[in-house]
């Protein structure tokens, strides 16, 4: 840590592990809800328990992202941040915000939210991911500004390097793509239409770019590699992204209600959005190689090293799959495309997150690395989150098939809850696979409650003094 | 003047070249259809992007490597193409 | 001209334009593979309304690109050879050729459009407005590179030494020169 | 002679490429804006389909349910619903929520009175004419 602002990361960066920590038992709630209707029936209906897993996914990663930002931004540019005051009100105000919504969602039947909110003034409610009621929506638009009113100063006064551009710019991109959410058509196909402006527009653009920088960051200041060439394979690679992603939104446009030539051009370029993710790898490992040092938080390089194998297994290949139209016809709306969501989630901006969290960190306080005990758990919660996730991919995968084969195909399609019935293995292995994942939760948060820096071996301090 | 001013240039030849297989494919085109006249078509097109890839690109000069690629794509999409009108 | 001896050059122009060539390249080699497949499953519909198109505009958009193709090829000799003056009016003659091409595949569109030709009529009409719409806009961007090459050429900013500039806008001219060529022969002429 | 490749160059094909793939999406999303009315019966929404997909937002369906395969996978497609169920058996169903079997999972309460319920059975209605490319493919959703 160069500059004392940087300081303002570290509430952002304890937060978003808290509500992710939160993410999680919304998530065991709702897979057990699949087992047992009745769990927890009526004082936590499923819907709000999807809702509060899936709100709080992105909230943590935006409240990540943004101690990200107030991290990386003034680090690049070389200047304390414009407004470390503003940031820490910032991040009250949303911390707020976010605990309110998540109180409303749990105590309050949400009709009678969106009647309390004003909900008849400006329909914008009961969409995916966009439950918030409309106050909350403005209010993430005034934190956004907010943190880009201080990036933005922050840059404006210090150096631009490409790659705060890019983290910047992706941002200011992230808040104008969240405005659609304030547009919500009567028609519902042009609902569904604009809904993906955000959601795809997001994670199938947008976030790929902020991905690609926080990795960036990272690589250069661990592996020492010339900025130019990490600079400049990014530039390559979210060209790759945009070129591909823009017109690959149209994979979620087949059966919508959109025209049919969506089909096609839906089908071609986003059979063609794994590329960047593959470029990510080459791009990682080649840092990997050519590094100029031995950087002690071997955890953090774990993550760093991590994301972008996962994201290409979650987005690129479980994307793939699901993604050409003819495929899509009899998978669309199945559990195999929430074993996508939860891999590619999990691998491209989860993992980045807490790459960048585990880069940052030990930083924020004081040492460079943990030590090697501490680093030591965090890399034994790496494994269990990762292999934990593979295997929840795995059992919706299976879910999604059975319901393709059973429900979507063949002379005397079933029912949807008759095919339920028949996946029950596949929801407990996923609710198993589930529980392990929130142990791998404990042992990596277990990590970050053990004092002591990371001490250089006999021999390293000798070859370093030579 | 340099030498190469007068005597014609390789890219000026193509140029003639690409022109004469452009009406060479139409003229094919043109005198009706059927798998034997589609595979020679393709393969004026596929001649006729290796001669701009080599000659107006300039990839004749570069580390072979590229020129294998750009070859490579005009063949494998090429014969895609084959394969879709020979199956039809 | 250039020795056997000579050790392997590397590619023209900058290395990101052929990243992204090779990108659209593939963008396009997938689109065109598509419509060949799509036409396997519907061979009358497609060779039906084929002969809608007009072959022969086709053809003389075929034989504008080529020739502009030809006049960036020969920018690139002479501001090796050290003439910005005449690179920049090589390309000046590529940019007027460029309109040529827009010109007749607008009047083509326009054609197509008063016969009820949309991207919803059936799926040779999708596939063929899309592809050439696509290719359409290439051309413009295209444009837009050559424009800005011609006018540093102009401004003496290249020279012997130093004319990666032109290499890199005039790869991806002749990279839409090569497209369209595929394309011609596709849509238009083989059935 | 050494390969040139320059962060300037990467940079501008990098927003060469976003712009030039915005303006096509934006092309075709005009297109798309014009084709939506026909292929979803716009002419159809009447004031109670408008209410009734009002009730459907404002219930959070789309937190178990799917409408067209988007919302939760923990229920069944809404999009053919009604071709499935009809409308009686649609208004008998959500009137007899949550049926409280053990285990199995429940829908809650919601307290809608019949017009209201005939406000959704519109919507759902509308909602199994749009031109869907076919989806999905049997009447199971």
């Amino acid at each position: 840590m160069k500059y004392e602002s940087q300081r303002v990361a570290k509430p952002y960066f304890i937060a978003a592990l808290a509500l992710f920590a939160g993410q999680i038992v919304f998530g065991l709630i709702a897979g057990f809800q699949y087992l047992d209707g009745t769990f927890l029936f009526p004082e936590i209906p499923f819907d709000v328990a999807h809702m509060s897993h899936t709100n709080l996914l992105i909230v943590w990663l935006l409240m990540a992202f943004m101690g990200a930002a107030y991290y990386i931004v003034p680090e690049e540019a070389q200047t304390e941040l414009y407004s470390p005051k503003l940031a820490l009100i910032t991040f009250w105000v949303f911390l707020g915000a976010a605990v309110l919504t998540l109180f409303g969602y749990l105590f309050v039947p949400y009709s009678q939210l969106a009647a309390m909110t004003g909900d008849k003034l400006l329909p914008t409610m009961g969409r995916g991911y966009l439950e918030q009621p409309l106050p909350v929506k403005i209010g993430i638009v005034l934190v956004a500004l907010s943190l880009l009113f201080n990036i933005t100063m922050t840059l404006l006064k210090g150096r631009k390097t490409s790659l705060n551009l890019i983290l910047i710019g992706a941002l200011w991109g992230l808040a104008l793509l969240f405005l659609p959410a304030f547009y919500f058509p009567i028609d519902t196909v042009k609902a569904s239409y604009s809904w993906w402006w955000i959601v795809h527009g997001w994670v199938e653009g947008d976030w790929e770019l902020i991905l690609g920088a926080l990795l960036g960051f990272i690589l250069i200041k661990m592996t020492g590699v010339d900025r130019e060439i990490v600079e400049k394979w990014l530039y390559v690679i979210i060209a790759m992204t945009l070129v591909t992603g823009i017109i690959g939104i149209g994979h979620h446009y087949y059966f919508i209600g959109a025209p049919r030539y969506w089909i096609w051009l839906g089908s071609i370029f986003s059979a063609l959005e794994p590329i960047p993710f593959i470029l990510l790898i080459a791009f990682a490992f080649k840092m990997l190689l050519r590094r100029r040092r031995e950087h002690p938080n071997k955890a953090a390089m774990l993550w760093a090293m991590g994301t972008p194998i996962v994201a290409f297994l979650g987005a690129g290949l479980w994307g793939f799959m699901i993604t050409l139209a003819p495929v899509q016809n009899y998978v669309h709306g199945t559990n195999l495309t929430a074993a996508h969501g939860h891999l590619a989630f999990f691998g491209a901006y989860a993992m980045v997150s807490l790459a960048i969290i585990s880069y940052a960190m030990p930083l924020l306080r004081g040492r460079e690395a943990n030590s090697a005990a501490a680093q030591r758990w965090e890399m034994s919660g790496f494994w269990i989150m990762v292999i934990s996730m593979i295997g929840i991919t795995l059992a919706l995968t299976g879910a999604g098939i059975v319901t393709a084969f059973l429900q979507r195909m063949g002379a005397h399609p079933l029912g949807f809850m008759q095919v339920q019935s028949k996946e029950r293995v596949f929801f407990w292995l996923r609710e198993f696979c589930g529980l392990c994942f929130f142990g791998g939760l404990v042992v990596y948060l277990r990590s970050f409650f053990m004092s002591g820096e990371y001490e250089y071996s006999d021999e390293a301090i000798r070859a370093l003094a030579s | 003047m340099k030498l190469t001013s007068i005597r014609p240039l390789p890219c000026t030849s193509t140029w003639t070249l690409l022109l004469v297989l452009t009406l060479a494919s139409l003229r094919l085109g043109a005198s009706g259809s059927g798998p034997a006249l589609v595979m020679a078509v393709l393969a004026l097109t596929l001649i006729k992007g290796q001669l701009i890839a080599d000659y107006f690109m300039g990839l004749r000069r570069v580390r072979s490597l590229w020129r294998t690629a750009m070859f490579a794509y005009l063949v494998v999409v090429g014969g895609l193409i084959a394969t879709a009108y020979l199956i039809a | 001209m250039e020795n056997i001896s000579d050790p392997p050059h590397a590619l023209p122009g900058d290395f990101a334009i052929w990243v992204f060539i090779f990108a659209e390249l593939t963008v396009f080699g997938v689109l065109f593979s598509a419509f060949a497949f799509a036409r396997a499953a519907h061979v009358d519909l497609f060779n039906q309304s084929q002969l809608a198109l007009n072959r022969g505009l086709g053809a003389a958009n075929t034989l504008v690109l080529v020739t502009s193709s030809y006049f960036v090829a020969r920018a690139t000799r002479a501001i090796k050879d050290g003439r910005g003056l005449l690179c920049g009016h090589w390309l000046t003659g590529a940019l007027g050729l460029g309109v040529v091409f827009l010109a007749l595949k607008l009047f083509e569109f326009h054609q197509d459009y008063a016969h009820g030709i949309t991207l919803s009529t059936n799926l040779f009409d999708m596939f063929y407005l899309s592809l050439t719409f696509f290719h359409f806009m290439h051309v413009l961007m295209g444009m837009a590179i050559l424009a800005v090459v011609a006018y540093k050429a102009y401004a003496g900013r290249y020279g012997v030494e130093d004319h990666a500039g032109v290499e890199t806008g005039g790869s991806y001219w002749h990279m839409v020169d090569l497209v369209w060529i595929i394309l011609f022969a596709l849509v238009y002429v083989i059935r | 002679m050494q390969q040139v490749f320059t962060k300037a160059m990467a940079r501008n094909i990098f927003l060469g490429g976003a712009a030039f793939f915005l303006i096509i999406y934006l092309v075709l999303t005009y297109d798309t804006w014009q084709q939506i009315p026909v292929r979803d019966h716009a002419d159809k929404m009447t004031p109670a389909v408008v209410a009734g997909r009002y009730l459907v937002d404002t219930n959070d369906c789309v937190g178990c349910h799917t409408i067209n395969g988007e919302g939760a996978y923990f229920a069944p497609e809404l999009d053919n619903v009604y071709k499935r169920r009809g409308a009686a058996f649609i208004k008998a169903w959500i009137r007899s929520q949550p049926t409280g079997v053990a285990g199995r999972r429940q829908m809650p309460h919601f307290n809608f009175s019949g017009q209201q319920l005939n406000d959704i059975v519109a919507y759902l209605k509308w909602l199994s004419n749009v031109d869907t490319n076919n989806w999905p493919p049997n009447i199971q959703g």
